[in-house]
C-alpha cells in the first residue's frame, strides 16, 4: 500500500507548488529505447523541447519517460505514467495501440497521444506520419544522382510503416525515371545487421549505387558494407540514405561519407505540437492528425554538399508539388 | 618382517557412516597380500584411501618405514603405489597408449611424442608378457585387455607396490590364469601387491597372507599356508557357508526355449552367432560356457529382443518370438538378467522400488488404467529386499547407492519373482560374495526344481559346474559340444571352449597345464 | 549477376558472415570438450562486441590502422575474464551448468549495457572510424576463379577463424593439454587418478572459451555493425552453440557447420533476387526460413548421433559413482 | 540444520546475496540501492495493481518452464520453447478470432490449438531426434528463427496486409474485470490458473502416470528403459510434443489473456529462454517451476518501477537478476558455509 501512499503525496505536491500554467507532458518507448536514433529518441526530444520552452523540469509535474523492455511493460507503464498524474501521455509506436486503447478507456480524464498508430477513443489523439512523402523526395534524390541507374531499397520487417517509406521511394524514382528498377528487399529483421550488410553487399555487387534503408539496426550492416568498400577504394560510388534520424555520422569513412542524405521523420515537431495544443486546451481528442511535408513532419536531412545545388532545386521543386497536393504519393506499393 | 606399506588404525567415514573403522595392513616386500570381505566391507574404500583418493579421519600411513600423507593420487605415484581400480579407469575413446601416458606425456616440441611411447608401451607389455596393441582404442578392446592397459598404466609409471581391486571379477578363466601368472611374474621382479577378489581359490593359490575385514572392520591377518578357504570364508562372513551348492538331480521336461540356424551380427555388422542351435527344457539348468566375445552377448541379447535377428527362429514354450519386440517376448514367459548391470539391468538414479517394478509397472496390479500404484510397487520392493536380502537403506533408496553384490540381488529378485518360464542369468554372481554367490545359485536351482527352464551364462568353469545339469560349450558363434558336468572336465571344457573337438582333448590331456 | 558472379558474392560473404560463429563456436569446443557445457557463448560474444568497439573508439587515436585488431585482444582478454565466472561456478561451486551460462548470458548484455548508458549517456555506443579492413591478398588474389572467390577483399579476421580452427585441432589432438582436456571431459576421475588436476584443465578450456568468444563478439561488431547497442548480438551465440554440435565438438567439424550456416544464409539472399518471374513471386518468408530449414535438412542427412563427451555438465566430485 | 531448513535457506541467502552485490554495483555508479530496493519492492508488492501485473506477468513463464523442465526430465534439452510459445500465441489469437463460438467452447478449443500448434512445434525436433538421432538442440534453435518469420508473415496474411491480428473474441479471452477490478485495473487475468493447471498437470503426469514412469526411465536410462520393455522413440517424441503443449499455452497466456492479439514480432519474446533459468531454478520439479517463475517474474515486472521511481536504470536490475540466478545456482557453496556453520555450532 505505500506505493500508493507515495504516489498520492507527489500527486498533492505537483498540484500543490504547480500553477494553472504548468502542463506536464511524458512519454512511455516502445522496445526500441529511448535514443534508438529514431522515433523514440525523436519524440522525446520534441517533450524535452516542449519541455524547456514550458520552463519544467525533468521528473513529475514536468516531463518524463519510461522505458519498455517488452510490450508487456507498455500497460504497466503508461499507468505508471498516469498515476504520476502526467496531463498527456505519449505512446510511442503502433505497438502501442492496444496498450493505450486500455489504459484510455480506464482514466478518460487523462490524454493520451499515440505515435505511427491510431486508437478509436475521445481521449486519445492519433499522430501519423506521410512517410511515403519523405521516401518520395529520398527516390527523387537517389534517381537524381544514380550513375548505374540501380537503385537498392532494404527494408526490415514488411509492415505498413515500411511499406510507405518503400511504395513512395519507389513512385519517386519512377517519377524521375521509370525505366530504372529499384532492387527492393526485406530482411525480415530490424536488428540483423549482418542481413542488411550481405543484402548490401549483393545489391552493390549487382551494380547498383544508391540503397535506402528502412530497417532500423539491419541498416547498420547497409551502411558497413558501404562504408568498406569506400574504404578498400576512395572512388568507389557507393552511397546509403539514412532514415529516421539524420544518419550523417554513420557514414563517416576517414574523410570520405556515404550518406547521401536521410529521410527525417519529425516526430519531434508532431509532438510539441500537440503538446501545444492541448496546453492551449486545443487537445485534438479522437482525430487523426497526419504529419507529411506540408507540416513539416517529414523532410530530406542536409546532404552536406553530397548533393549538387542543381539537384537540390529540383528536389524542392516535387517537395512543392507534393506539398501544395500536386503530386499524391502513393501509400501501398 | 619388513613392511612396504602399514596402514595403521585407518578409520574412513562417509558423512556418519563408518566405512572403515580402525582397519590396519600391512604388507610386506615381495608378498601378495589377499584383501578379503563381503561385498560392501569397506575393502575398496581402504584402498583408495592408500591411494590418496581418499582422506582418512584416523590412522596414519607408512610407507617403507617412513610417515606419509598421501593428500592425492599423484603423491601416492611418486611413492610408488599404483592401482588397479574395481571400475576401469580407462578413457574409452583414448588409445592404449594414449591413456597409459595420460598426465605424464612424453613431448617432442611442445607435442606429444606418441610414437616413442607406444615403443615404451609395447617394451614393456612384452617384458611382462602382455602383449597389448599400443595404439587400439579402448572402447574396441576386450575387459581383460584393458584390464592389462590398466596393470600397465602403473609399471609405465614405475610402481612398485600394486593395488588389484577385484581384477579377475570380470575375467575369464584363461585371463585369470594369465593374470596370476602376471602377478607372479611381478613379484619376482621386486614389486609387492595388495590384491581383493571374492574367490577364495585365487587367494589360496596366489596369495602370501590374507587381511579379513567385516562390515568395515578388521577381523585380523591369517597366513595362506596356514588356512584354507573355508575358514576365510566363515572369517568374513561371520558364518558357515558351503561351496559345492546342494542339488538333486534334476528331471527334464518338454522344450521350452528352441533356438535354430540362428544368426546375428554385433553393432559393427560382424557375424558374431554362426547358424547357432540350442534346446532349454523344463526342469533343468543348462549353462553356457566359452570363452568372452564367441558369441555370448549376442546370442542373449537376441534371443532377449535387444538385438536384430539376421536368420534363423527362437522360440518360447513354441511360440515364435523372433525379431519380436522386448514386451512381447517377457510376456511369453521370459525373465532376463543381463550381464551389465549397470547398463540394462537397472535405471540407476531410479529407486529401489521403482527398478523392483521395471518389468511390470505397466500391467495390474502396479498400475491401473495408465495410473500407477505405487502403494503396491512398495510393497513389492518391500518383499523382493526381504526376500533376497538386498542391503539399502530401504525401497525409496536410489539403486546408484547400492553395492554391485546388491544391486544384482535386487535384479535377480524383480525376475525371478516374476516366475518366468525360462529365465537367463547372464554372469549373475560377477563380482559378487562368496556369500551372495552362495545365495543366487541356490535361487537358480530352485526355479529349475519348481519346473521351470533356466539358461546360465557364466565364465567361472566351477560355476558353470555346480549350478548346471548340461553345459553347452559356445565357440566361434556356434554350440561346438554338449557335456553332462559329471562327465567332463574343467580341463576338457577348456579345449573345448578354445574350439578343440571332444575327440582331440582325449589325446591332448598333456595340454592341461597351460590351459590351467 | 552471372553465375560466377554469383559465387563471388556468395563464397566471401559465407566466409564473412561464418568468421565470429568459427571462434565462438572452438570456444565452445574447447569448453564442453573439458565437460563443461557453455551456453553462456551468447553473453561472452556480447561482451567481445562491446569491449572490441568501445576500445577500438578509444584508442584509435594512439593505434591508428592496428586498432581493431588490438581491440580484438582487449576484448579476448575481458571476455575471458568475465568467463571465470562461470568456471568458478560450474567447477567450484558445481553449479548447474546450464543455470550458470543462462546467468552469464543476461549478464553480459546488462554489463555492457549498464557500461554503455554511463559511458556515452545513450543506449549506443558512436560509430568506429577504423573497421576491420578487407584486404586483397597478393599474388593468390590473381588466380583464376579461386582468386575473386577466397582472397579478393577478404577479412583478416575470417583467415584467422579458418586458420584457428586447424591450430584448436592441432592443440586438441597433438598436444599433452589437449589430451588432458578430451581425458577430463571423458572420465574426469580417471585422469584424476593419473595426477591430473581436473579442476585446472576445465578452468582453463573455460577461459580460452571465453576469449575465442569475446574476439567473434568483437569480430562481428567491427564488421557488421561498426557500433554496439542491445540488438547488435541476439542469437550468434546460440548459432554458435548449434554450429559447436552440428561440428560433432571437433573444431574442424564446427569450422564447417560455421560455414554451412554463412553459405545458407547468403544462399537464400542471393536466390530471393534472382531475377525470374516466379521465383520474385515467391513470398519472402519462405527465403527467410530457408537458411534454417537447410540446416534442419542437412543435419537430418548426416545421420548418426553427434556424441557429446561423456561427463558434460557433470561437475566432478571425487569419490562419487 | 535439518535437510529441510538448508532447502529452504540456500534460495533465500542466494537471493539476498544477489541484492547484495546489486547494491555494491548501484553504489558505485552513483544510484542509491536503498530507494532503488525500496522501488522494486513496490514494483512488485506496492499496490495491488502492481500485484496484479505481478502474477500477470508469473504466469507465462511458468508454463515456459514447465516446458523446459519437462523435457529436461526426459533427458532433452528444448531451447525451442521460444518458437513454440510463438506458434502457440498466433494460434491462440487466430482461433480466438476466427470463430464466434460460446464461451465454454471457444475458450478451450483454443487453448487447446494453442497447445496443438507448440506441440506440433515439438514434434519436429521429438521425431528427428527420436529416428535418425540428431540433436535436439540444434533442431529447437532453427525452429526458433522458422517460427520468427512464418508467424509474422502469417500476422500478415490473415490481417489482410496489416501488422496485427484481430482482436479475440470475448468469448476466447482469459481477461477478467473480476481480477482486474480486485487489482484495480491491472491486466490480470485468468491465465495464472490455467499455468497453475499445468503445474499440477506436468506433476500428476511424472508422479502418478505410467507414461511419466516410462518417460523419466527413458530420460535416465534409454538402454533399461528398452530392456525393460518400453517404446524409446514414443517416448522422446511424447516428451518433446508434450513440452512444446505447455510452450504453446505459455503463448496462449500472452494471446488470450495480456494482449488479445499478436503485433509483428521485431524479434524473439526472451520469455522461452527465461524459461531455461526458471526450470533449471525449480529443478526441473513442477513445484520448483513456481518458485523460479515466482522469483524471475516478480523481479522482471518489478523491476520496471525502479527507473520510473528511482530512476535507476533497467540495466541494474538485470543485473541483479542475473545474479540471483547465478548464486541460486551455485546453491552448493552456500549449503557448504551452512555445514560449517551447523558444525562450530556443535562444537560449542
Ligand atoms: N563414496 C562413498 N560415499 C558414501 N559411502 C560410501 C562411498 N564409498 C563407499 N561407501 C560406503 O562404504 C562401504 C564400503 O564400500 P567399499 O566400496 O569399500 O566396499 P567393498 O568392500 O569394496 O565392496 P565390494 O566387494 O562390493 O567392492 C559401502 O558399503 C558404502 O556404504
Ligand atoms: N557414492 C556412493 N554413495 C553411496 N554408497 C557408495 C558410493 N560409492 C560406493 N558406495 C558403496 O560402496 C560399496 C561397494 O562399492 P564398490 O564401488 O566396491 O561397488 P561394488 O559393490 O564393488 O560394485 P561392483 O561389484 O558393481 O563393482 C557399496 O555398498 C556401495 O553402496
Ligand atoms: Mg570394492
Ligand atoms: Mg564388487
Amino acid at each position: 500500500a505505500c506505493g500508493t501512499d507515495k504516489d498520492k503525496d507527489k500527486d498533492s505536491s505537483s498540484s500543490k507548488g504547480g500553477n494553472e500554467s504548468d502542463f506536464s507532458v511524458a512519454m512511455v518507448t516502445d522496445v526500441g529505447g529511448i535514443d534508438d536514433k529514431s522515433f523514440n529518441q525523436s519524440a522525446w526530444e520534441g517533450i524535452k523541447k516542449f519541455g524547456e520552452d514550458n520552463k519544467l523540469s525533468e521528473g513529475d509535474g514536468g516531463y518524463a519517460y519510461l522505458q519498455s523492455k517488452g510490450e508487456a511493460d507498455y500497460i504497466p507503464n503508461l499507468n505508471a505514467l498516469v498515476r504520476r498524474d502526467f496531463n498527456l501521455v505519449f505512446g510511442v509506436g503502433f505497438m502501442m495501440e492496444d496498450a493505450i486503447g486500455t489504459i484510455a478507456g480506464q482514466q478518460e480524464d487523462k490524454l493520451f497521444a499515440i505515435i505511427d498508430g491510431e486508437v478509436d477513443q475521445p481521449n486519445v489523439a492519433n499522430i501519423l506520419f506521410k512517410e511515403q512523402e519523405g521516401a518520395f523526395l529520398a527516390g527523387v534524390a537517389a534517381a537524381l544522382m544514380t550513375e548505374s541507374d540501380k537503385i537498392g531499397f532494404v527494408g526490415g520487417v514488411d509492415i505498413p510503416v515500411i511499406e510507405r517509406f518503400e511504395a513512395g521511394f519507389v513512385a519517386g524514382v519512377a517519377a524521375v525515371n521509370p525505366d530504372i528498377k529499384v532492387d527492393v528487399k526485406y530482411t525480415g529483421a530490424f536488428d540483423k545487421a549482418e542481413l542488411g550488410k550481405a543484402e548490401a553487399g549483393r545489391m552493390y555487387s549487382s551494380g547498383v549505387d544508391i540503397i535506402f534503408h528502412a530497417a532500423g539496426g539491419t541498416g547498420n550492416g547497409v551502411f558497413s558494407e558501404a562504408k568498406e568498400r569506400k574504404q578498400a577504394d576512395k572512388n568507389a560510388n557507393v552511397w546509403v540514405i539514412g532514415v529516421d534520424s539524420d544518419q550523417y555520422d554513420e557514414g563517416q569513412v576517414g574523410d570520405d561519407n556515404i550518406t547521401l542524405t536521410s529521410m527525417l521523420k519529425r516526430v519531434d515537431n508532431a509532438v510539441q505540437d500537440i503538446s501545444k495544443l492541448a496546453q492551449e486546451g486545443k487537445f485534438p481528442g479522437g482525430e487523426t492528425k497526419v504529419y507529411g511535408l506540408h507540416d513539416d513532419g517529414v523532410a530530406l536531412a542536409d546532404s552536406r554538399g553530397a548533393i549538387p545545388e542543381d539537384v537540390m532545386k529540383q528536389i524542392d521543386e516535387y517537395a512543392k508539388q507534393i506539398a501544395d497536393g500536386e503530386i499524391e504519393v502513393p501509400e501501398f506499393r | 618382517m619388513e613392511y612396504v606399506i602399514e596402514m595403521l588404525n585407518i578409520t574412513k567415514e562417509f558423512g556418519n557412516f563408518r566405512a572403515n573403522d580402525n582397519i590396519t595392513l600391512q604388507l610386506a616386500k615381495g608378498e601378495i597380500h589377499a584383501l578379503l570381505g563381503e561385498n560392501g566391507a569397506g575393502k575398496s574404500t581402504l584402498m583408495n584411501v592408500l591411494f590418496g583418493l581418499y582422506q582418512p579421519e584416523e590412522g596414519e600411513i607408512r610407507v617403507n618405514g617412513k610417515k606419509v600423507n598421501i593428500s592425492n593420487p599423484n603423491v601416492a605415484n611418486d611413492l610408488g603405489i599404483g592401482m588397479v581400480h574395481q571400475h576401469f579407469m580407462l578413457v574409452e575413446n583414448l588409445t592404449v597408449t594414449e591413456n597409459i601416458i595420460l598426465g605424464s606425456e612424453p613431448k617432442k616440441m611442445g607435442v606429444v611424442n606418441i610414437k616413442d611411447a607406444a615403443k615404451k608401451v609395447a617394451e614393456i607389455s612384452k617384458l611382462y608378457g602382455l602383449n597389448v596393441d599400443p595404439y587400439a582404442k579402448i572402447e574396441d578392446i576386450s575387459v581383460g585387455m584393458q584390464q592389462r592397459v590398466e596393470i600397465l598404466k602403473t609399471l609405465y609409471r614405475g610402481a612398485n607396490i600394486l593395488i588389484f581391486d577385484e581384477p579377475t571379477a570380470s575375467l575369464t578363466p584363461q585371463e585369470i590364469q594369465e593374470l596370476i601368472g602376471i602377478m607372479k611374474k611381478l613379484i619376482t621382479e621386486g614389486k609387492s601387491i595388495i590384491l581383493i577378489t571374492h574367490k577364495l581359490q585365487e587367494i589360496m593359490d596366489v596369495s602370501d597372507r590374507v587381511t579379513v575385514i567385516r562390515k568395515g572392520q578388521g577381523i585380523g591377518t591369517v597366513v595362506t599356508s596356514e588356512t584354507n578357504p573355508e575358514e576365510l570364508a566363515t572369517l568374513m562372513v561371520g558364518r558357515q557357508v558351503t561351496f559345492k551348492t546342494e542339488k538333486g538331480p534334476a528331471n527334464p521336461k518338454e522344450e521350452v526355449l528352441h533356438v535354430e540356424d540362428l544368426v546375428v551380427t554385433d553393432n559393427r555388422g560382424i557375424e558374431k552367432v554362426k547358424g547357432l542351435n540350442l534346446s532349454v527344457r523344463r526342469g533343468e539348468i543348462v549353462g553356457l560356457a566359452g570363452i568372452d566375445g564367441n558369441g555370448q552377448t549376442e546370442l542373449i541379447e537376441a534371443i532377449a529382443g535387444l538385438r536384430k535377428v539376421k536368420s534363423g527362429k527362437i522360440t518360447i514354450n513354441s511360440k515364435d518370438i523372433t525379431g519380436k519386440k522386448p514386451r512381447q517376448i517377457t510376456e511369453s514367459g521370459l525373465g532376463h538378467i543381463p550381464q551389465d548391470r549397470h547398463k540394462h539391468g537397472l535405471v540407476l538414479d531410479f529407486s529401489v522400488g521403482y527398478n523392483s517394478a521395471l518389468q511390470e509397472y505397466y500391467h495390474e496390479p502396479y498400475s491401473k488404467n495408465g495410473i500407477m500404484d505405487y502403494g503396491i510397487i512398495s510393497e513389492k520392493a518391500k518383499s523382493i529386499i526381504e526376500e533376497y536380502d538386498v542391503r539399502t537403506q530401504g525401497e525409496h533408496e536410489l539403486a546408484r547407492a547400492l553395492s554391485g553384490g546388491n544391486q544384482q540381488k535386487l535384479i535377480i529378485g524383480r525376475e525371478v519373482s516374476r516366475d518366468p518360464d525360462f529365465l537367463i542369468a547372464a554372469l549373475p554372481t560377477r563380482g559378487l560374495d562368496v556369500g551372495a554367490i552362495e545365495f543366487i545359485h541356490k535361487r537358480l536351482i530352485e526355479q529349475r526344481d519348481n519346473g521351470k527352464a533356466v539358461f546360465l551364462i557364466s565364465f567361472e568353469l566351477d560355476e558353470v559346474m555346480n549350478v548346471s545339469d548340461r553345459i553347452a560349450v559356445i565357440h566361434d558363434g556356434q554350440i561346438v559340444d554338449t557335456v553332462i558336468p559329471s562327465e567332463t572336465t574343467e580341463q576338457e571344457l577348456g579345449l573345448l571352449m578354445a574350439g578343440h573337438s571332444t575327440k582331440e582333448t582325449s589325446m591332448k590331456e598333456g595340454v592341461d597345464r597351460d590351459v590351467k | 549477376m552471372s553465375f560466377l558472379e554469383v559465387l563471388y558474392f556468395i563464397i566471401p560473404t559465407s566466409i564473412a558472415y561464418a568468421a565470429p560463429l568459427i571462434f565462438t563456436a572452438i570456444g565452445g569446443v574447447f569448453s564442453e570438450r573439458s565437460g563443461v557445457v557453455n551456453i553462456g557463448l551468447e553473453g561472452l560474444m556480447v561482451m567481445g562486441a562491446f569491449v572490441g568497439i568501445v576500445f577500438n573508439l578509444a584508442f584509435v587515436d594512439v593505434f591508428g590502422g592496428w586498432t581493431p585488431w588490438i581491440s580484438l585482444l582487449a576484448a579476448m582478454l575481458v571476455a575471458a575474464i568475465f568467463s571465470i565466472m562461470h568456471a568458478v561456478a560450474s567447477v567450484s561451486f558445481r553449479a548447474d551448468q546450464v543455470v550458470s551460462g543462462v546467468a552469464i548470458n543476461m549478464l553480459g548484455i546488462a554489463i555492457a549495457l549498464f557500461s554503455v548508458k554511463m559511458m556515452f549517456g545513450k543506449g549506443q555506443t558512436d560509430f568506429i572510424q577504423e573497421k576491420i579492413p578487407r584486404v586483397n591478398i597478393p599474388i593468390l588474389q590473381d588466380i583464376p576463379v579461386l582468386g575473386p572467390m577466397f582472397f579478393k577483399s577478404v577479412y583478416g579476421t575470417s583467415v584467422l577463424a579458418i586458420a584457428l580452427a586447424f591450430v584448436a585441432w592441432f592443440v586438441i589432438y597433438k598436444t599433452p593439454f589437449g589430451l588432458r582436456l578430451r581425458s577430463v571431459g571423458e572420465h574426469p576421475m580417471a585422469a584424476d587418478t593419473m595426477g591430473i588436476s581436473v579442476s585446472k584443465i576445465r578452468y582453463t578450456a573455460v577461459i580460452i572459451s571465453g576469449g575465442l568468444a569475446g574476439i567473434g563478439g568483437a569480430i562481428y561488431s567491427q564488421t557488421m555493425t561498426g557500433d554496439f547497442g542491445h540488438a547488435t548480438i541476439n542469437g550468434q551465440g546460440f548459432m554458435a552453440l548449434a554450429a559447436m554440435i552440428f561440428g560433432k565438438w571437433h573444431p574442424i567439424g564446427a569450422l564447417g557447420a560455421a560455414l554451412f550456416f554463412g553459405f545458407a544464409q547468403t544462399l537464400a539472399i542471393s536466390a530471393s533476387s534472382i531475377d525470374i518471374d516466379f521465383i520474385q513471386k515467391i513470398p519472402a518468408v519462405y527465403f527467410h526460413i530457408l537458411p534454417y530449414v537447410l540446416t534442419i535438412l542437412a543435419l537430418a542427412g548426416f545421420i548418426g548421433k553427434a556424441n557429446a563427451p561423456k561427463a558434460n555438465g557433470e561437475p566432478y566430485i571425487k569419490g562419487s559413482r | 540444520m535439518s535437510n529441510r531448513v538448508v532447502n529452504l535457506l540456500v534460495p533465500i541467502i542466494s537471493i539476498i546475496l544477489g541484492l547484495l552485490v546489486g547494491a555494491i554495483v548501484m553504489l558505485f555508479s552513483g544510484y542509491d540501492p536503498v530507494s532503488g530496493y525500496i522501488a522494486l519492492w513496490n514494483g512488485i508488492f506496492g499496490d495491488s495493481y502492481a500485484i496484479g501485473e505481478t502474477i500477470r506477468q508469473i504466469s507465462p513463464y511458468i508454463l515456459a518452464g514447465l516446458a523446459v523442465a519437462f523435457a529436461f526430465r526426459s533427458g532433452l534439452f528444448n531451447i525451442g520453447v521460444e518458437g513454440q510459445l510463438m506458434v502457440g500465441w498466433f494460434t491462440a489469437v487466430y482461433v480466438g478470432a476466427a470463430f464466434e463460438l460460446p464461451m465454454i467452447i471457444h475458450l478451450p478449443i483454443t487453448l487447446l490449438a494453442a497447445a496443438l500448434a507448440g506441440a506440433l512445434w515439438g514434434l519436429v525436433p521429438g521425431i528427428l531426434k527420436a529416428t535418425l538421432k540428431v540433436h535436439e538442440v540444434i533442431v529447437t534453435i532453427m525452429m526458433n528463427y522458422v517460427a520468427l518469420h512464418v508467424v509474422n508473415a502469417l500476422i500478415k496474411t490473415v490481417s489482410g496486409g496489416s501488422y496485427k491480428t484481430d482482436k479475440i473474441q470475448p468469448t476466447a479471452s482469459l481477461r477478467s474485470d473480476f481480477l482486474s477490478n480486485l487489482t484495480d485495473y491491472s491486466t490480470l487475468h485468468y491465465g495464472i490458473f490455467v499455468a497453475l493447471a499445468m503445474v499440477a498437470v506436468m506433476w500428476f503426469l511424472l508422479e502418478k502416470t505410467k507414461t511419466g514412469f516410462e518417460l523419466k526411465a527413458v530420460g535416465f536410462n534409454e538402454n533399461a528403459s528398452q530392456y525393460a520393455g518400453m517404446n524409446v522413440k514414443k517416448n522422446i517424441i511424447l516428451s518433446m510434443v508434450i513440452s512444446g503443449a505447455f510452450a504453446g499455452l505459455a503463448g496462449a497466456m500472452e494471446g488470450l489473456g495480456t494482449f488479445g492479439s499478436m503485433t509483428t514480432q521485431g524479434g524473439f519474446t526472451g520469455i522461452g529462454f527465461d524459461g531455461i533459468a526458471v526450470a533449471l531454478l525449480g529443478a526441473n520439479t513442477p513445484l520448483g517451476v513456481i518458485f523460479g517463475a515466482s522469483l524471475f517474474g516478480s523481479l522482471k515486472y518489478g523491476a520496471n518501477n525502479m527507473p520510473n521511481a528511482a530512476n535507476i536504470p533497467l540495466e541494474i536490475v538485470s543485473i541483479v537478476v542475473a545474479l540471483i540466478i547465478f548464486f541460486v545456482a551455485s546453491g552448493y557453496i552456500i549449503r557448504v558455509g551452512l555445514q560449517r556453520l551447523n558444525k562450530k555450532k556443535e562444537a560449542k
